[in-house]
This record gives C-alpha cells, structure tokens and sequence, in this order.
C-alpha cells in the first residue's frame, strides 16, 4: 500500500506554471471573506469575472472535457485549486452548481445538448443553480409538485408552474436553471419526471432570498472557499413560465435517471483526500494560543476533548481517503460525506468545550480567528445541504445490499 | 417512599402564568425582535414581569420579594425557557439577588434588594475575564485601595447582560499574594461611573454577552459586599444555588423543541407517510426525549436538595453538566428532523439553538463540573 | 417536589418483622452464586424450598391480591426483597417468569382460572416459565409458528407442535408453562393467536438447555438477584402435544390481547427505582481498590470515564423515577429500561477501560468482587431478555404518537 | 499522489493462504475447541503454520525468517483475525522477535530469531504487573545481581500465552533508584526455571492470560537482552512496531463480524421482511462499518510509515485506540443484531466477542494511547 500523497514532478511543474499566472491575472482585494452573507454584489462579481478568466484557459472545470470548455487535464488539475487554495482567496465562486449539473449533462444529455449547454457553464458564463427541493420535497425527491406540462397548443412548449426552495446563492439571477419538475400527472412515481437545463430569466420566474443562519453544511464553509453561492439560499416561483422543448435534458419522463447521476456525483464526495479546515484551526489555537495553551496543560480533562476531535477528524480523514484509494474498501457508499455530516456536529460540540465561548462571537477584538468558529458552529447544525445523512444512509444501506 | 414530582398547586399557577404571558406579551416573531437588542427588554415586558412578582421571586418578603422556594423560581424559569424568553430577568432577580443575600450585610440587602425587586435596578454579574474560567485563580481584575476608597481595574469578558444593567457585581483581586480563591471582593459598580465602558460581543450564537472594561473606576469603601478578600465563598454559594433555575430555563427550552419538533414528524410527509413513522426519525427524537428528561428529574432534584437543606453539591454539577448538554443536542437534533426550514432566522428553533450555544458556558461550562464530579467521587 | 425515598414508620416497622422471620427461616449456605449457571441442582432446590416458605407467608409476592395466595400488602410489600437484597442472597429465585404469567391471568382471565391457576404460582408451587420467542420468532412477537390446533374429533383438546427457544431457566422441567400459539391457520395476523397456561410435564414436551455465555440484561444479573432463573436458557419442543381447553388463557383467539398485558408489565421497568448494584460495586473499587485509586489521582483521563459512568448511571436512576414518580413525565413508554439497555453496554465499555482486564477475570487471587464485573460485562452485550430495545423503541414512538 | 490502497501479489497470496487455512484447518469448531484449552495451539496447526512461514514472517533473512515488511504480516494477521484463530503467533512471531530484534545483541539474535522462526522455542512478554499498566513507572519486578548471575522475584499479570510458551522476556528493574524508564532490563527466563510458576486467570472473557509467578528465578547474565538498565526503550520501539499489527488482527476481526451480520440481516426475517430492510438495523451496521474502516485504514498507514521510515508515532497510537475500540463496538452492535442466536458459546460472534475484550488493553488501553496523543497535539 502507499498512502503519500506526494505530487509527480509534472504536477509540480505545472502548479508553478499555475502559480506565475495567477500572480499575473488575478485581482488585488479578493481577501476570504468568511461570512459568506456578507459578500456585496460587487464582490460577488468581481469573482465571477475572474472565474471566466479561469474559464477562457480551462482552468475553471479543468478536469472536464477540453471540447466542452474544460480543461481536459487529468492528473495535473487538481494543482489549480490547490495553488487557489494556497493565496486562500474565496474562489471559484461559480463552480458549485455547474458541478452538479454538468455531469447529469454528460451522462444524459444529447450531442447536440453537450455542445450547446456545457461551453458556456464549464466557462463561468452561464452561473447554473440546480432546482431540486421543494417545500414539501426534502428527502423524497421523487415527490415533485413543481408541474411542467405540454401547452395543448403549443405542443413543443411546456409551461411550468410551482415552488422551489432552499436553492441557488447569492446575488440572484443566476443565468441558467437545472430544474426537476414532475411532467406527468398520471404516471407512476419515477417515471413521471423530466428535468430542464433553462435560462433563468424567463417570464412568471421570481426569485426571493431566504433568510438563514447556517451558510452550508460544516466542512465546506470552512476551507477557503467557504464563501460560495451556497452562503445564501432562496426561493424560487414559477407561475405560468413557458419553455421550450429543446431544453429538456434527457428525453420527457427521464427526470429520474438524470437525478441519480446526479446524485452519483454530488453525495460520493468527489473523491478527494479531505482536509478539515476549521479543525486545522483549531488544532492551531490549542498550539499556539497561549491562554489556551495554559488550560489544555492544567486540565487534562480539556486535552481529552482535543483528542476527541483528533480521532474525529482522523476517521474522517481515513474515510475519505478510502473513498479516494478505492478499491480497498468494500462498497461504494456516500459513507463519508454521511461521517462528515454527522459527527460534524458532535465535533462542533467538542471544540466549543474547549475554546469557550470565544467559539460563538465572530467581530471584534476578542473573536478567533476571524470568527471562523463562530461561522463554523452555525454550520454545523445544517446537514441538508447536498443530502441528509439520512438520504446518504438509504443509499449506503443499497450500497450494502441490505436496503431497497 | 414520599416520591412526588408533581407540581404544587402555586407552581402550577405560576407556570400557567407565565406560559400565558409567552403567548400574550411574547409571541415568537417578539422574541426574534429583542433577540436583536442590545438589552432583550421592552419598558412593557419589564412592567408586566415585575408587577407579577418575578423580580423577587426569591427575595425574601422582608427585602421586598415573595421568598419563594428555589423549585418555584425553577418551575418559573422552565416556563420562561420555553420562549426562550431573553431579558435580564435571570442575571438580576436571580443570580444577583443570591450574591447579595449570600455576601452583603444586612445593610446592603436592605439597600440593594427592593429595588431589584422592584426592577428599578438591574444587577448583573461581571466575573470571567479573557482567560475564561468559572474558577476562582484566574481573576487579573484588580481593586486598589485609596484612602478608603477602591480603584478597580480589568476587563470583564461576556458579561450577560451588561447593557440592560444599572449595576454591576464586579469579582476583583484586593490581595495578590493570596492563594487562588483569596484576596478577592465583590464590588457593586454602577454602570455609568467614569471607566466603565461596555461594548457587545457580537455573533448570532453569542447572546447577549459584552466586554465590560474597568478602567480606573472608583467605588467608595461602601460599594464592597461583605468582607474584604472573602468574596469568592459567598459567590461560589450563590452560584451554586443559581445554576439549577438556569437548568430548568434550558429544561423549558428542551422541552419546547421536543414538542415543535414532536408536532413537526406528525405533519411533515416523505415518501408518502408522516417523517414521524421512520424509524431513524423517531430514533433522534427518542435521544431528544431522554436527554431532555435526565436534565430535567436532574435539575428538580437538585432544587428540591437546595430547599430541604440537604447536601446538594454533587447534584448541582450534575444537573448543569446534563441540561447544558441536553438542550445543545436536543437542538442539534432538532435541526436533523427539520432540515431546511429550522434554518431559518425566524424558525422558533433557531431561537432555541443560539441560547443553547449562548447558554452552554455559562456558570461553569460541562468539562468544569464533570471535573468537580470527578473530585466528589474520589473523595 | 418530593424526591425523598423514606420508608413509612410502619414500613419501617414491618421491615423489622420480615428481618426477624428471615433471621429464624431463612437456611444457612444462601450465599449468593455470582454465575449462576454454576448452581446446583441442590442450590437450587434450596432456594425453592425457601421460596415455598416464603410464598405461606405471602411474602413471595406480597403485593399481590390475598385471595390468590399473594400479601395484598400495599406499600409494605417492597420491604420484603430489601430485607431480601440486604442479606444479600440470590432470591427471589422463583419469581421472575410467573411475576410476568400472573399479571396475564389477573387481566385476562376467568375467575375460575384466577382461583386454578394463581394460588400454587403465587406460593412458589408452581414454577412458571413464559415461552413466546421462537427460532423465527423474537421482535416480531405476532409472528408464532407453533400450533395449537383443535383435535380433529375430540375438539375439546388442542395439539401442539413446534419450538420455542431462549425461555426458562435453570434445572427444568418446571411445574408450568405460559404459552403463545397460533391456533388458526387462516385468521388475520394478531387474531390468530391464543395462550395457554399448562402443565410442563405432558407427553410430546423436551426441554433441551442452550450453552449460551451472557446470564441476562446488565442490570439484572449485577444484582442480588442476578442469580435467578433467566442464567440458563432453553429450547422446548412440543411434539403432537395434547392439551385440554381448560388451560387456555383467555378465550381461543385472544392470544395477542393477552400478550399485551404480559408486555405492560415486562417493558414498563416495574415502577421500582433503579439501583445499579454493579455501578454501585464500581464506585466502591474507585474509592477503595488503593491501585485504583492511585491510578484515578494520577491520570484524569481515567478519572473522566468514571465520571461517564456517573452519568450514565445518574441518567439510569433519573429516568427511573420518573417512571415511578409518573405523573410529571411526557408519555409513558419503556424508556428506563430501554435505556439501561443500549447505555449498559457503554458503561460497561468504560468500567472496563478504568479496571483494566481485572473486569474480564472471574476466579482466583486476582478478580475483582468475586467475579461480578466479568459477569457484568457478558451480560451487557444481552439484549433480548425481556424485549430488545428495538421492541421497546416501537413501543415508545407509539407512546410519543408518532409510531403505529 | 500515489495513494494506492491494493494489496500487492505477494501480499494477496499471504491473504488468501491464510484464509485457505483457517477454512480447511480451523473452521469454527476448531476455533471454539482451541479457545478453551490453555495454549490455544495444536501440533499440526503449529506445525503447518511453521512450514507457513509465518512464525519468521518478520525476521530477517540472516536470522532464518523471511523478513517481510510489516505490512504484509499486518495482511496476515487480519486474514488470521477473522477466525480468530488462537495461539502464540503473534506473541512470539511478532512481539517478542520485534524485542529480540530491537534490543538483543547480534549474537542473541542470531541465537534467539532462527529457534522462534522454525517453531521450536515459544517465546512471550511478561510485563504487566498487579498495578496494571504499559507505562515504565509501574514495574515492581526486581533483577538482582548475584556474582554475575541475577535473581528475579516479581509476579507478571495478565501474560499471554505463557501457557503455550517456553521462554518468558521479563522486564525488571536493575537499578532502583533511576527514574521510571530507566533501570529497567529485559531477561529471557525458561519457562521450566525453578520458581516459575505459570496459572491461568480464568473467565470466559479474558482470553488466554496468566499469571506468572517469578519467585527467586535465578538467570545467568547472558539472559539479559541487550544492555542493562536500558531495556525500556527498545522494548517500547517493538511495542510500537508490534501494535498495528496486533491491530490488524482486531480489524480482521471486525470484517469477519460485519460479514456475518450482513449476511444474517439479509437473511432474518421479522413483520415479513428481512431485519436489513429496517433502519434501525441497517443503523447499527453503518455503525459497524465506519468503525472498522477507521480502524482498517489508521492500520495500514501506521503500517506504511513504519514500513517506509517516516515518524510514525501519532499514527501507531491512533491505529490502537481505533481498533480496539472497534472492535468491542462491532461485536456489541453485532450482538444486538444476532440478539438470542448471538449469545450462543458456539456462534463464531461470540468467538469475536471474547478477543475483542481480552485484546482491548493489551498493548494499552485505548486512554494510554489517547493520553499519549494528547501530549503530542500540545508538544
């Protein structure tokens, strides 16, 4: 076994190649900004601007096809998000979303539909929220109420008409849906969906920011791009909205099997070896604070709570590093992600012990870090984003072949 | 076996009071507003509690109070937590009082109490400093004597509600080469002596908690509660008899989440049934279920020892270390079974988690009782 | 509030007057058999003889009603095992399966079987066991595969055939059996059922001992009387057994009504406040086992399991009277027992972290508390005896409304 | 990166031999059978496990074994923990030739490793004492000179395998006045010696551990290993390479539980449908299965580091507190599964059941290794 994760001299090369363009490219004044709620507008589009710079090299999707506007890199594109990772700036803002639909485009999609959908997404011109949730539609997906019906006249047409909730980010519209509707009153469940890749600002289409204390789930909102679109969420309402066939993704009454390759993708983890910013922080200030460094040696009790998060994290990242290596493990479950969510909190819990109430104050002279913990300890109540445990633990239960 | 854990009659009435003025005067989309201010206060809200005696709750009646039990004071609370009420109901009329009626003269409760009571003064405690702790070694504040006067110096971290109050009960060191718990006094310092300056400590999870600096603030000899270097004992005590009515707010709290969330399974339908009939779903509430009752038979016992006389030390680590935990998990919890739309600002339970969070440290946070636990077991 | 448990003066009084009568009747050599299933067929026999003596008075289930042979003593009754407990014998030995089969017959049967059948059960003359669990048969209680079917001619007469397993107790046969059947093959589930109450000793009946290793649930076993019957377990076969119509329990039918009461009074933990005699035996080794306490000074990390243990135990005890002290709590299902059996298991992990591998050791110079900790921990990982929590959870979401 | 998580070829065919083994040599009945005999062995098994190869697997080539990296007899060792197959092969295949190799001098080792190797000498650690620990301070056991002989008297706890064994590495101390570490030395004392005297300490639960009684053994000065007063510290770095793969047999352990749980969910069937298809069920086997890959995978790095000579201390204490943790919480949840047929002495769980307690503290407890780690996230 090798469990390095040392980079080849080639990845090396090109993460210095990376490196030299993006101290010429990339703008001034683009410091983290923890607090995601908190990024302006012009902010948010001074991002966007830069993530279509990265986009016209590549740079933004690198590991998707070159054809389709990726990078088509392989092994060599993680060392762009790395080399962003290291000046810790607040990016790729744009890429959350597009992550998720792009692969449903290229698994389902036709030709014709790569070409004209993908090259605007994997380039930052085309910011794509993906519509899923509905007020009464959490875990049980399939239970769509949002309806896009053929017009009786107008057969090519279907006019869409419902709610969708707990989507999208900041600093609406966005350019592009991928939407999942019900398309048929009358057939089973599963079979009576269809899915939509669609501009976003059409007629009867309202968008309203909701109001919420957690950014994302615990892991996210922590690394450097903690300050992505998921920071805010809304509604989104659409009365009467008419839209063309052409937008269908996949064939009518395909909605199903597109959201499962979907789903493939956004609850397997990715594949990457994780690395838990905010205990990495924490870790730091049990180190290096020096009041906090007096307590942990006075009270072994302190300490053990230390450890606790340590064995947390480490199982954390043992799991991830099953996901990544593979083949050893012995299925193939969001197991992971469902860990990262779960013991997320308790985690949350054990740091709080230990830093005091310093953990929930996020300006000003005596907040830590930044307010990162206190950021951190809003998120990490929020399990829903990119699936509840709950859902993951259905799909691992499959994945043992003891669940349906 | 006299086993009863019911309410008296005066508790019930008590409780239905003021669960009917939640509902009345303090309606969730009220609560969500003063959660905002810096003071959690309305004049009216302040009015109303004070005319229903709550002030005085445990003052005795020759102080201006009603004297009553400590259980009572806990039903009370239990109810209020139910909101979760914010204000400085807590920091003046329960844990002050006690400081003053466990280290004042008789002279100072005379002075000091009615009008506590009578929420024309509005005590709060200012103890831990940027070295948190509940223990006693840590305090760098210091009290200079001049001339029989005092000039105190420090500064004063998450100071719960410090811009409701009119005065302050400051812990300071008057003896420096004393061992941990000696050489320190209490001080009432009034909020708008020259040195003091209080500033919040802003976070959505951080309550009402400020910075309260000392600079050269000068009290008469007068100002002092007690003896001289003698202030930690009575403090100790009147923290000690304070932490279970705290435990009996996050009780109330608890169990208010329980039951929106109770509510939330029944109608809520995935997958074609109420969320209530799965079993992962009913497996967290049922954790939620035994947290929240192990804090609450954890706190009246502890109460009810307080009240009997009897020996209530290990009862009372017990009791914060259960509820504090209770109520941070059973909101965590909460949160799973509601997802999305407990997210919100505005969802009741959100109200829930952040005097879970802000709540959690206060008066000794779990690892500093579980140790004191530890102590008694080996002793 | 009143959490004082203070006995009664009369209580007090009438606790002098058992401790006499034990003082002159109850026979010497009774000391308690950690394992029980090291207990002789004379042991046994003694405590038999003993329970007889006891069951003339009353006093073997002295809150039960005078006419059948019970004290009807109130209040009182509980000072009989404290007198019991505190001489510490392992008794009561014949209670356990008839204290489940008698409140069965209380609310479910005739008063002609109450006056048949309570008397020799309730003075210790007829040894009871209650046989439900099947080899396909343990959370699934309606589930019975074992047939009672009338006698094709002699319809007064049912025939028996099947298996139970994990029943009874030590040295079979008994004098009784308390018996689930399905007694229609064609009637809908839960209607299908009736019970009986029989003799153990007819034709076509085997009884054959399982060699299993745990005694019985944590709490049970770390008791006084940790040695009763429920050390050793069972399977009984019944092959063509034939058995009149005057021994059913119940009308033909109501095998699942009858059932259920059997389970109130099972699941419902007794309405006694817990003590925890294997806790209570660790805290004594923590204040007094010198290495221990040496160990506990030193290192707090250990100190701080001990603690867990604290609260697991206080939590125990919490839950416990407010299942006796009733009225204050929310709903009214299993959950002290529950409790105690899912948190057994985890203290029993953190009581053998501070003893060391002491815990694991039952004879000779160097185990603790003449083995009570190793039995302990093989019983902390048993469940099942008297319904697995997992019964018990269903039982408390349909408490909590929120369950069917 | 070049994470690869396979087995190599070489490590494959060591896997499948190995579990070959156990199915055509000690199915359960064996297993059962040798679990309650004193040595855990027979002739044949022992023999064949010679001719395996696996009594040298770690000894180098020179010494007669064939000198595999740790990782392939932590390969071994996991396929071997699924029976679990009983018997001396990690006690003197691993542990005691690790000390031979770490603190002997060539001479002994040349003595020593080729004897181990073939099967002919047995050989364990006697350590542990009746104030249970794996830390220096606590050794009791003393070695004293006598005109260049030594005299031991001492007693050793909790011994594996010393039934089994025909020669015992003592550690005593030499030097009484030193600190806790130092004036420790290791002796190898024959088993046969006068005043040896070996009980087993029985319960169902324990395992194959004894007591060794050294009452005035008399050893000549060629049995000390290596240097004297300084044996603890090439006795820790064996331990430390010893643990994970101890800690691959209990991961081994854990796989063998989680397969056979998942085989009896499928198969159960209760309300009509098998118990897999309840949450509730499937709960405890995710449960189960985050455990045992934790512990699986801190295993095999801690084995890679060591394998590749890069620090790992952090990660040996880790693989410890993980696995043994691990596997008592598999074999717990995998009881409440199984529930009655579990309990059985027959039921390969309880098999599992029984290692995963009597295995839980040797090496150290998990809360040594997480003191251990404590001290080295503050260092």
């Amino acid at each position: 076994m090798d469990f390095s994760v040392e980079f080849t001299r080639e990845q090396l090369e090109f993460a210095e190649e990376v490196s030299a363009w993006l101290d010429e490219n990339m703008p001034a004044d683009m410091a983290p900004i923890r607090d995601a709620q908190k990024m302006s507008y012009e902010q948010f589009h001074k991002r966007r601007d830069f993530a279509r710079k990265l986009g016209e090299k590549g740079w933004l999707y690198p590991g998707h096809p070159r054809e389709y506007g990726g990078g088509g890199l392989g092994p060599l594109s993680g060392m762009i998000s790395r080399e962003l990772t290291k000046r810790n700036e607040s990016l790729p803002i744009v890429t959350d979303w597009v992550g998720l639909a792009a692969p449903a485009i290229l698994a389902c999609g036709t030709d014709e539909q790569k070409k004209r959908f993908l090259p605007p997404m994997l380039t930052g011109n085309a910011l794509t929220w993906q519509l899923m949730t509905e007020p009464d539609t959490g875990t049980d997906v399939a239970n769509q109420q949002t309806n896009a019906l053929r017009h009786r006249k107008e057969g090519e047409y279907f006019i869409i008409n419902g709610a969708k909730t707990f989507v999208g980010g900041l600093h609406p519209p966005p350019e592009q849906f991928y939407l999942l509707t019900r398309s048929d009153l009358q057939a089973a469940r599963h079979r009576n969906l269809s899915s939509f890749i669609m501009p976003a600002n059409l007629p009867g289409i309202s968008i309203q920011p909701l109001d919420l204390f957690p950014l994302t789930t615990l892991g996210g909102a922590c690394g450097p791009s903690g300050a992505t679109m998921e920071a805010v969420k809304n509604s989104v309402f659409f009365d009467d909205v008419r839209v063309h066939q052409s937008y269908l993704l996949g064939d009518e009454g395909d909605g199903w099997q597109v959201t499962m390759a979907t789903f493939a993708v956004e609850h397997g983890g990715g594949g990457g070896i994780s690395r838990n910013y905010m205990s990495d922080k924490f870790f730091d200030q049990c180190r290096n604070n020096p009041q906090l460094v007096k307590r942990l040696r006075d009270n072994p009790n302190l300490l053990d709570k230390v450890v606790d998060v340590y064995l947390y994290t480490q199982t954390e990242r043992l799991l991830s590093i099953r996901n990544a290596g593979g083949k050893g493990g012995a299925y193939g479950g969001p197991h992971f992600a469902m860990y990262q969510k779960v013991f997320g909190s308790k985690y949350a819990a054990d740091m709080a012990e230990v830093l005091g109430p310093y953990s929930f104050t996020d300006e000003g002279e005596w907040c830590l870090d930044d307010g990162m913990f206190e950021v951190g300890q809003r998120n990490s109540i929020a399990k829903a984003p990119g699936g509840t445990p709950e859902a993951m633990k259905i799909q691992i239960a499959r994945a043992l072949e003891i669940g349906r | 076996m006299s086993l009863d854990l019911n309410l008296t009659e005066d508790e019930e009435v008590l409780r239905k009071t003021a669960l009917d003025f939640l509902r009345r005067d303090a309606p969730k989309d009220v609560v969500q507003r003063l959660q905002e201010t810096n003071t959690g206060l309305t004049d009216e809200l302040w009015r109303t509690a004070v005319e229903l005696g709550w002030l005085g709750i445990i003052i005795p009646e020759q102080y201006g109070g009603t004297g009553f039990p400590l259980t009572s004071a806990g039903v009370l609370f239990e109810a209020l937590g139910s909101g979760p009420l914010p204000g400085p109901y807590f920091s003046s009329g329960i844990l002050s009082s006690l400081i003053i009626l466990e280290a004042g003269t008789e002279e100072q409760k005379q002075q000091l109490l009615p009008p506590i009571s009578k929420g024309e003064q509005i005590v709060t405690l200012a103890l831990t400093e940027p070295d948190y702790s509940w223990e006693p070694g840590l305090i760098e504040t210091t009290a200079t004597s001049v001339n029989g006067d005092f000039v105190i110096d420090g500064v004063k971290l998450f100071t719960m509600d410090a811009e409701a109050a009119t005065q302050f009960i400051v812990a300071a060191r008057t003896e420096k080469e004393s061992g941990a718990s000696k050489g320190i006094s209490l001080f009432l310092v009034d909020g708008k002596s020259d040195g003091v300056s209080v500033s919040r400590q802003p976070g959505f999870l951080s309550g009402r908690v400020f910075e309260v600096k000392l600079g050269s603030v000068k009290v008469p000899g007068s100002a002092m509660l007690g003896d001289k270097d003698q202030g930690w004992l009575p403090l100790q005590q009147a923290i000690g008899k304070a932490i279970p009515i705290l435990c009996a707010n996050k009780a109330g709290g608890c169990q208010a989440v329980i039951e929106m969330t109770l509510e939330y399974s029944r109608i809520r339908v995935q997958f074609g049934q109420p969320i209530g009939r799965f079993q992962r779903v009913q497996d967290m509430i049922i954790d939620m279920v035994t947290h929240a009752d192990a804090a609450r038979w954890a706190t009246y016992e502890a109460l009810w020892k307080l009240d009997t006389q009897a020996p209530a030390t290990e009862s009372v680590h017990l009791a914060k270390v259960l509820s504090s935990q209770s109520y941070w998990e059973v909101c965590t919890l909460s949160h799973q079974v509601f997802s999305g739309v407990g997210y919100s600002r505005e969802s009741p339970l959100s109200f829930h988690t952040r005097a879970s969070r802000s709540l959690y440290h206060y008066l000794g946070e779990p690892s500093y009782h579980r140790q004191q636990i530890g102590q008694l077991l080996i002793a």
